[in-house]
């Protein structure tokens, strides 16, 4: 380009969806708003591509906004512009119920989540992450399944106060104001908290299979795709790595992410639902990243590598799991099953991490950063990180099998409509960036890794655990009574189900109550308490006593005698 | 009149007099301790009293020296008596017969009483100058014998307009205030008699005041007394 | 005991007679005499203490006083006296009572 | 003329309604109101002078007869007289006005007038007045007429409790003229200025003054002597109670003051100013719980002023230990005679209203008054305003300066009654005033007794006395300087 | 007089007059008292405009004052910054209130009664913001007490009458604990003016602790009543029988923020750095932080949407006092922002409450099912409204919080995040449940299809001045960096007031 752009372009073109948010509120625009949303979110790609790396103060806006526009920045700006661009065109072709109303909520949405990859200052990005992360309700609950939409509210609330409250310890410490080491350590905890919600981290998924099960195919894509991965981007940002302070943390970040890791794999082999089998592959994914983000916070050295290893796989998960969701629901609407059981089967080993796809240049990035663990770790995790490429391909085996084998299209009305050209376009669009993505990534680190994951050493590394894998499943899917057995075992909310269904008889029996209960009358208003009036009464009885014209004169007397005796004192 | 118990109850009898008795006995502590030689005002009343237009030192003080208090008083003479007219039943002052039929012994004791007593009631008026006497004494005299004459059936108030009663009744009042205020028109202080003029205006002023006191307490006791018609229905319809 | 003694110590008692009765006596009638009672008391102590100079003139400022007294207490004696003759008349009693005030009645119900 | 005016102010601050009476009572019902309102009006510029004059010129002495004390009398007119006279004259004016529409042209009230006139100029004559016995006069005549006001209506209730505040008047009176007595027999003298020289602690004097104490005490209905006020103060009149609790009970509270703080304070003996302030804490809670009691709106606010009184007598305690806390009960407690006379005229005009339209004033039949009376209910209220001693009004700043005076002296307990007495104030007061914006009640029917709207007059007579209550809050500060004006040696300390 | 000075004058006295005028065009002229309400209001705003004006042009030396003599302190009004931010607050929102009143009032009664009363309170709100001393503060704060009865009762029903009854039990006891304070610390110190960074002697803390901590609860019991600090909130529920209008402007505003702002003037214009020094503010900001979480918790059991609105006014309000308590300048720039921000934010969801029971005669959260499309523009502004409570930005709510949690952190107190934190989940978990039933429930049949077509969803007298409010709530936050939004405003003000 021939003109410098200055970075707040950025946030500019990011927040264009806006417009068409307020436009779908409005009964004039409502219908132009609605076709208008599929090109939302290419100004903020052009963006991506053509705002340079730099800076932009706004001070005017919020408490005063950073606009600090970097590498990080741009794979994440991108990484959302591909995935709600192919969203929007999804769901233009296969419109959910009230589709203007979904598409305003679709876009508010989409404007918080392009907009936080602009902003580095925590208050605006705390702005853009709520923008993002509130709206997604609607789009959650969209299709009427108050209980997973409770969940994703309930965990998304805690969520954004634990933000807020880290938040505060970030800014205090953006103002100058000396923390103290105690302070310093919550604020991380606090940071490592919200966020690890957002990303399904372990113990903090509870709504990520719920939520992702129950929304519509192209805001779970969206979800998974792109919203999910602004916590990642969040911890990239606000997360002490390369200093001292965080290095505490590392040890604790990087086991769960090894708990992640392994249990998304072998809760999600046990699922029935294929959405949420890919809920739990994102957990075990996301605690991949987790475990690169621990290695660099406990390695300041590492930090740099580290960011790169979780901005590489975010954006080959991102990209390879909005695939997934979006395949999965094509092959949903068509009899004919096995062009898109293939097409699936592209994303699904590049997650596995097999080798020519994404998977192995994300795998590569995130070992050379692992690598660097220090002490035990380091050994630990080089046995460990193959284990789970194993779980992996088992997750999109079972993944696989459930689409292929899934009976009848689902409840008739909801995915009634036959896959047309409009959303078929949107997974083609998907698939090429899973394929092309990091082979065109625009950094020298990333050539290079991709070279690397080209080499002999590397290729085999990326096979074995997939060839492994492959065998486990096929045995198990011989074994038949095995998966017979454990599938179902374990419900899709897994350790919060009991949570989840106490809060729903909750609701429920609130609900009934005040159906069943009338408007409460009019409250008469007491009469005086007895107690009271007894002592006024009894006050009017002495009363009558003062007035009676003996006691009064008698008082008369005493108060002479009492004066003229304090007179005959003085 | 009425049929009230005569007494309180015991304890509220003793309970007075135990405070009767202590208020007494510290009274009588106060008043003993009075210093026997301390001169008052005496004094002062005596090296002023050539200038005061009197050689009665109290009626010098009552008309000159504390004036003041004096033509208060008369205020409260005439406010008593127009209270004492809002409470009577006509609240005119006029009266039926009294006695509706004089008795003639008494009606004429009081034809020979009557201008004796304003005789009486003249010299007093004059002698109050030197020696005790002086207007309430003089008005006294006078409201006695229009008291009897009342009595004895033989003023009706019809002698005298409404207009006319309210005038006597206060017309010593008015004369006072206006002497008082003419004296401020004419240069002084209120109730600061011009040395020269202080005797005559003195005079001019007990002369009304006997008028009006007499008018006032003939009034008191007419217009307190109840109609002839209610004396005839309390004593039981006997006559 | 010097006259003005006597004087004042009379008119102390005649002052504590009259409150006596003024506080035992339910009649109006013999309330407002006991009232008259305590005046001459006060009149006492006042021609009293204007006797003690000890000349022959006694202090004349007292005697105004007790003139003007006089005068007073007999108006107040005579609109007190129509007053108690006309509650008689409304009334038919001439006894004052706590029970002819309204101090209201309770308010619990 | 201006000159004359000038030197003969003081008289004729007092020759002005007493030479209106007569004559009011001379020429009959139809002069009678005019001569009342000429007087009323003739009667604001002099006691507007009369203070602006002892601003500018400190104590002035009037010598009576060109005598001078101790021979002769003295009117004498410091800050505290000067206040006094003002407030005197200005509730006075709207109480006239008042009355010109509640008494009409009737014949049967004709003797109001002169009666009326006679009681203001014997408040007046009261208040100037430089001569304890002299006092004595006054105080009579005060009685008298406020008695003679009372039974005015010949109604029973009114008949009994005039004969009740009779009787209690003329023992008040004697109680003091015996002590009058027994001053002249110690020290020779009637004269206050006189007296402050000479008096000291003496058996007799400190007897005369226990008596005097008492008789004022009697007069002025302080707790437990309060027996004659609620019947006496409720039954009369409506513009009658307004001038009774306003200013009469206020003609002895003033003696009090003038010596226990002024003339006779060198021979001031300890404990009584004690027992008059826990006498008026017990009557700011005992009246007010009895107001609260009343079923009566009149009977209410009567007990309110047997309440309001309790605050004055405060004043005792509060200037005994001298200094700036002194000053600040002398302004606080004067402040709260002046404030409560104009508001209470103004609650007692208010219910007289209520009266003579609706022909009762039960409090549980005044629902919705506000809509019906708006000007009425307003002029209640506000002056509610003032009793519960919130600002802006002037109950406000008395209340304000006897807080401060009590914590200056270290007594903090009577700053405890002074709130107390407020809230207690307010649960009387609201406990009328809520009900005016409640539901309206049948009894609200003005069909009764004069039917039709109450003339303008009296509403705004009403108004205007409880505005000029609240509006004291802030206004109020030429009123303070005033108080303070050649004010007694005791009190006059600090000024701030 | 100089043209600012004259402003300000007119800004305190023109309520009143036209309260006054109001009284006097009586019930039924109702064109005239909207047009002379609507001239007193649209004059009020012009002249605290501009007294705000001369406030933000000048330094602390250099404020407009105007004053009488009484008593020793002195009847003194002055335009500061932290005044006029009130002032301008109570103005412009009682010119957007007096607009809905008049649709709300249109069909109910004694309407000259409650407009006059109405302007009185607002009067009374501006000059609580523009007094200069305690004394001058404490009579209007008393006159609004006052003023506000009649409003509370204006129904007339026995109910309306309890409730005025319970206000006044709280509020008069109160007034007296404010008087005994007031007076007491003029006693200790002479005539309190307030000053930035404090007015108080700082040897005062070695000598007379004992006493400047008793004066401290004395005010702040006092304060605390109208702040509807626990435990002395428990009027402001019952307070809610009072017509909307009352219940948005006053029990959102005026009323309750002449409290938190008399807090805000007595620790930081009075007290200033005694007051950290002596431990009374960390035992404020202790009681604030509990009456967060208390009212938040009070309000999820609500189902009537007024007394879950007052319960959050219960939260919300100490928020202010809690910023204030912190003896940090960031945390009292969050404080006094809030002070601005919830006023927009509630009074918003007050106007809602009064044209929802106006319109589908809905007073209970349960009856709010499918509201949203009944009535969108008032739920839209309802819900913008509601998260900005909850915190969630770009509202302004957020902005206040924010600035709350650094102060925190910068006053070293940082257990407040958590309080901030609990109560943000707590706020959203009584408010989202009525954005959740008015848009995301099956609505009633009638209401499935929107409004009547053709006709607008509701009085837009009162639709109008909610959405306004909304807006301005929403643009305070997105704004909040511009130069005089309440947060660089209250910012401005918390540099004045550390100069320690």
């Amino acid at each position: 380009m021939v003109t410098i752009l200055p970075a707040w372009m950025a946030l500019a073109a990011a927040l264009v969806p806006l417009l068409v948010a307020a436009g779908c509120a409005l009964p004039a625009t409502r219908d132009v708003a609605r076709r208008m949303l599929v090109f939302a979110a290419l100004p903020a790609l052009a963006a991506a591509v053509l705002v340079p790396d730099g800076t932009s103060q706004i001070d005017w806006l919020f408490v005063g906004t950073l606009v600090d526009f970097d590498a990080t920045g741009r794979a994440f700006l991108a990484l959302s512009g591909v995935i709600w661009t192919a969203a929007a065109l999804y769901a233009a072709a296969h419109p959910p119920q009230r589709p203007t109303w979904f598409s305003g909520w679709f876009a508010l949405a989409m404007a918080g989540n392009l907009a936080l990859c602009c902003v580095t200052d925590p208050a605006s990005f705390y702005t853009f992450f709520a923008m993002m992360a509130l709206p997604a309700y609607a789009l959650v609950a969209h299709e009427g399944d108050r209980s997973a939409g409770r969940a994703y509210m309930a965990f998304t609330v805690v969520g954004e106060a634990l933000l807020v409250c880290g938040f505060f310890v970030v800014g205090a410490a953006a103002f100058g104001i000396e923390l103290g080491p105690v302070l310093g350590s919550v604020g991380i905890g606090l940071l490592l908290a919200a966020f690890g919600i957002k990303i399904g981290a372990f113990g903090l998924h509870g709504w990520m299979p719920v939520s992702y099960a129950a929304a519509p195919t192209a805001a779970a894509a969206a979800l998974a795709g792109s919203m999910s991965k602004a916590g990642v981007l969040g911890l990239l940002r606000f997360l002490p790595g390369g200093e001292r302070e965080g290095v505490a943390f590392g040890a604790v970040v990087m086991a769960f992410g090894v708990a992640a890791a392994f249990y998304g794999a072998i809760v999600g082999v046990m699922q029935t639902k294929p959405k949420v089998v890919l809920a739990y592959s994102s957990i075990s994914q996301f605690g991949l990243i987790t475990i690169a983000l621990g290695a660099g916070l406990a390695e300041p050295v590492v930090w740099l590598l580290a960011v790169t290893a979780a901005t590489v796989y975010a954006v080959h998960h991102g990209l390879a799991k909005a695939a997934l969701f979006i395949g999965e629901d094509i092959a949903a609407r068509t009899t004919r099953r096995w062009p898109a059981v293939v097409g699936l089967a592209l994303p699904a080993v590049a997650l596995a991490g097999a080798p020519l796809t994404s998977g192995a240049v994300a795998k590569l990035v995130l070992k050379e950063a692992t690598g660097l663990a220090p002490g035990a770790w380091h050994g630990a995790l080089e046995t460990l990180l193959p284990v789970t490429a194993v779980g992996t391909t088992l997750l999109m085996a079972r993944f696989l099998y459930l689409v292929a084998t899934r009976k009848a299209p689902d409840a008739p009305g909801t995915r009634a409509t036959a896959p047309g050209m409009l959303g078929a376009g949107s997974w083609m669009l998907l698939l090429a960036a899973v394929t092309a993505t990091l082979w065109v990534w625009p950094s020298a680190d990333a050539r290079y890794a991709v070279e690397k994951s080209l080499t002999a050493h590397y290729l085999w590394l990326a096979v074995w655990p997939i060839l492994l894998g492959c065998i486990a499943a096929v045995a198990v899917w011989a074994a038949g009574t095995m998966t017979r057995r454990f599938a179902g075992a374990i419900p899709p909310a897994d350790m919060y189900a009991p949570v989840l269904r106490l809060a729903d008889g909750a609701a429920e029996r609130r609900d009934r109550s005040v159906r069943e209960t009338p408007a409460p009358q009019a409250v008469p208003t007491p009469v005086a308490g007895r107690a009271g009036s007894a002592l006024l009464d009894r006050a009017g009885v002495f009363e009558i006593g003062f007035l009676a014209w003996a006691t009064a004169a008698s008082a008369a007397g005493a108060l002479t005698v009492l004066l003229l005796l304090l007179a005959a004192r003085g | 009149m009425g049929k009230v118990t005569a007494k309180s109850p015991i304890a509220v009898r003793v309970a007075a007099l135990a405070i009767c008795a202590g208020v007494g006995a510290l009274l009588a502590r106060a008043v003993l301790a009075i210093p026997e030689t301390e001169p008052g005002l005496a004094p002062l009343v005596d090296a002023n009293l050539a200038v005061s237009g009197v050689k009665n030192a109290v009626t010098a003080v009552l008309l000159n020296f504390r004036g003041y208090d004096t033509l208060l008083e008369i205020a409260v003479l005439v406010l008593a008596t127009i209270g004492v007219l809002s409470l009577s039943v006509t609240q005119t002052g006029t009266w039926d017969p009294i006695a509706a039929q004089a008795d003639p012994v008494l009606s004429a004791l009081a034809r020979f009483l009557a201008p004796v007593m304003i005789l009486v009631s003249g010299y007093l008026l004059w002698a109050g100058e030197h020696a005790p006497g002086g207007a309430f004494q003089a008005g006294s005299v006078l409201g006695a014998a229009g008291v009897l004459l009342a009595l004895s059936g033989y003023a009706r108030p019809i002698w005298v307009s409404r207009f006319a009663l309210r005038a006597a009744i206060s017309v010593g009042f008015v004369v006072f205030l206006a002497t008082a205020i003419g004296e401020m028109l004419a240069g002084g202080l209120l109730l600061e008699y011009p040395a020269d003029l202080a005797k005559t205006l003195m005079l001019v002023v007990e002369t009304w005041l006997t008028v009006s006191i007499g008018a006032i307490l003939i009034s008191l006791f007419i217009a307190s007394a109840s109609p002839a018609e209610e004396l005839r229905r309390r004593s039981g319809g006997g006559e | 005991m010097s006259q003005t003694d006597l004087y004042t110590l009379v008119g102390s008692a005649l002052f504590v007679i009259g409150l006596y009765a003024l506080m035992t006596r339910p009649h109006l009638l013999h309330k407002v005499l006991a009232l008259n009672i305590s005046s001459s008391g006060v009149f006492f102590v006042l021609v009293g203490i204007a006797r003690r100079v000890g000349g022959p003139v006694p202090d004349p400022l007292p005697h105004a006083m007790v003139l003007t007294g006089i005068v007073v207490t007999v108006s107040s004696t005579a609109f007190a006296l129509a007053l108690a003759k006309r509650i008689y008349t409304e009334t038919g009693t001439a006894a004052l009572d706590a029970a002819d005030v309204d101090v209201g009645e309770s308010l619990g119900g | 003329m201006a000159e004359w005016i000038a030197r003969q102010l003081p008289a004729l601050v007092v020759l002005v309604p007493f030479t209106a009476a007569p004559l009011a009572y001379l020429l009959g019902t139809g002069f009678g109101r005019q001569i009342a309102l000429i007087s009323a009006l003739l009667s604001q510029p002099l006691a507007i002078l009369l203070a602006v004059t002892v601003v500018r010129e400190g104590e002035l002495r009037y010598e009576v007869g060109g005598w001078g004390g101790p021979l002769g009398i003295d009117l004498v007119v410091d800050g505290f007289t000067a206040v006094m006279v003002l407030v005197t004259t200005v509730v006075g004016l709207f109480v006239t006005v008042y009355a010109l529409g509640y008494f009409g042209n009737r014949e049967r009230y004709r003797f109001f007038w002169p009666l009326w006139l006679f009681l203001w100029g014997s408040l007046h004559a009261l208040f100037l007045s430089g001569d304890i016995f002299n006092l004595y006069v006054c105080l009579e005549l005060v009685s008298m007429s406020a008695v003679a006001l009372v039974g005015l209506t010949l109604r029973r209730e009114a008949l009994v409790a005039a004969m009740r505040y009779m009787l209690a008047a003329i023992l008040g009176s004697l109680f003091y003229l015996l002590g009058v007595a027994l001053i002249y027999g110690a020290f020779g003298s009637v004269d206050m200025q006189t007296l402050r020289e000479v008096v000291r602690s003496d058996t007799t004097g400190q007897a005369a003054l226990a008596l005097m104490t008492v008789g004022l005490v009697l007069k002025t209905a302080l707790f437990p002597l309060h027996f004659w006020l609620p019947p006496a103060h409720s039954n009369a009149p409506s513009p009658v109670s307004a001038v009774l609790s306003a200013l009469v009970v206020k003609g002895s509270f003033y003696i009090l003051v003038r010596l226990w703080v002024d003339v006779a304070e060198p021979m001031a003996f300890p404990g009584v100013s004690t027992v008059l302030g826990v006498l008026g804490s017990t009557a700011i809670i005992w009246g007010s719980i009895q107001a609260f009691r009343q079923q009566r709106l009149k009977m209410l606010v009567a007990y309110s002023t047997v309440a309001q009184i309790g605050y004055l007598f405060l004043l005792f305690p509060l200037v005994t230990g001298g200094g700036q806390a002194a000053a600040d009960a002398w302004m606080g407690g004067i402040f709260h005679a002046v404030s409560h006379a104009l508001a209470k005229s103004a609650m007692f005009l208010a219910a007289g209203t209520v009266l003579a339209r609706f022909g009762h004033d039960r409090i549980d039949g005044l629902g919705g008054l506000s809509r019906r009376a708006p000007v009425t209910a307003m002029a209640f209220g506000l002056a509610g305003v003032t009793m519960m001693g919130l600002p802006p009004s002037g109950g406000f700043v008395a209340k304000w300066q006897m807080i401060r005076a009590s914590i200056e002296s270290g007594e903090w307990w009577w700053a405890a009654v002074v709130v107390t007495g407020g809230l207690l104030a307010a649960a009387y007061v609201f406990r009328v005033v809520g009900p005016f914006f409640g539901r309206e009640v049948d009894d609200l029917d003005d069909a009764d007794l004069n039917a039709g709207p109450s003339p303008w007059t009296m509403e705004s007579a009403a108004l205007v006395l409880a505005i000029g209550a609240l509006v004291l809050g802030i206004v109020g500060q030429p009123l303070l300087d005033l108080i303070m004006v050649s004010a007694p040696a005791l009190v006059a300390g600090v000024t701030p | 007089m100089t043209w600012e000075t004259t402003a300000l004058v007119i800004a305190v006295t023109a309520p009143f007059v036209t309260a006054v005028l109001i009284f006097a065009l009586g019930e039924r002229r109702d064109a005239a008292r909207s047009g002379v309400n609507l001239a007193g209001a649209a004059l009020t705003v012009a002249a605290v405009v501009t007294a705000a004006g001369a406030a933000v042009a000048g330094a602390p030396d250099a404020y407009p004052t105007a004053g009488i003599a009484l008593l020793d302190i002195g009847f003194g009004l002055r335009a500061d910054l932290l005044g006029v931010l009130f002032a301008v607050i109570a103005g412009v929102l009682w010119l957007i209130t007096t607009v809905y009143a008049i649709g709300y009032m249109s069909r109910a009664s004694d309407r000259a009664r409650f407009f006059g009363f109405f302007s009185v309170c607002v009067g009374s709100a501006i000059g609580i913001a523009l007094s200069a001393n305690l004394l001058t503060f404490f009579i209007f704060y008393e006159t609004l007490t006052l003023a506000t009865y009649p409003l509370v009762v204006h129904s007339g029903t026995p109910a309306a009458l309890k409730g005025g009854r319970t206000y006044l039990t709280y509020a008069l006891p109160a007034g007296g604990a404010l008087a005994v304070g007031v007076v007491w610390l003029n006693l200790l110190t002479g005539p309190v003016e307030f000053a930035a960074g404090g007015s108080l002697d700082p040897a005062l803390a070695t000598t007379h602790p004992g006493s400047l901590v008793a004066i401290f609860a004395l005010l702040m019991l006092g304060l605390g009543v109208k702040a509807a600090l626990f435990p002395l909130h428990g009027w402001l529920p019952a307070a809610m029988v009072a017509p909307a209008p009352v219940s948005a402007l006053l029990h959102a505003v005026a009323v309750v923020k002449a409290g938190v702002f008399g807090i805000a003037r007595v620790v930081l214009e009075v007290y200033g750095p005694l007051g950290p020094e002596l431990g009374v503010t960390q035992a404020l900001a202790v009681v604030a932080g509990f009456t967060i979480i208390f009212g938040s918790v009070r309000a999820l059991a609500q189902d009537d949407f007024k007394k879950r609105l007052a319960f959050s006014t219960v939260a919300q309000l100490s928020y202010i006092t809690l910023g204030v308590a912190l003896a940090s300048p960031i945390a009292v720039a969050g404080g006094i922002a809030h002070l601005a921000h919830h006023a927009a934010m509630k009074i918003t969801m007050f106007f809602t409450a009064g044209a929802v029971a106006e319109e589908v005669k809905a007073y209970r959260v349960s009856e709010f099912d499918g509201l949203g499309r009944r009535m969108p523009l008032t739920m839209a502004a309802f819900s913008l409204a509601a998260i900005g409570i909850v915190g969630v930005p770009p509202v302004a709510g957020f902005t206040s919080k924010w600035l709350l949690g650094i102060g925190s952190i910068d006053a070293g107190s940082g257990w407040v995040i958590a309080v901030l934190g609990i109560s943000s989940v707590l706020n959203a978990a009584y408010f989202f449940p009525i954005i959740h039933r008015a848009w995301f429930r099956t609505p009633k049949p009638e209401w499935a299809h929107g409004p009547a077509a053709g006709r607008p969803e509701g009085d837009m007298r009162m639709i109008v001045p909610l959405v306004i409010t909304a807006a301005i709530g929403l643009a305070m936050g997105v704004f909040a960096g511009m130069d005089l939004s309440p947060a660089s405003w209250a910012q401005t003000i918390a540099g004045w007031e550390f100069p320690w």
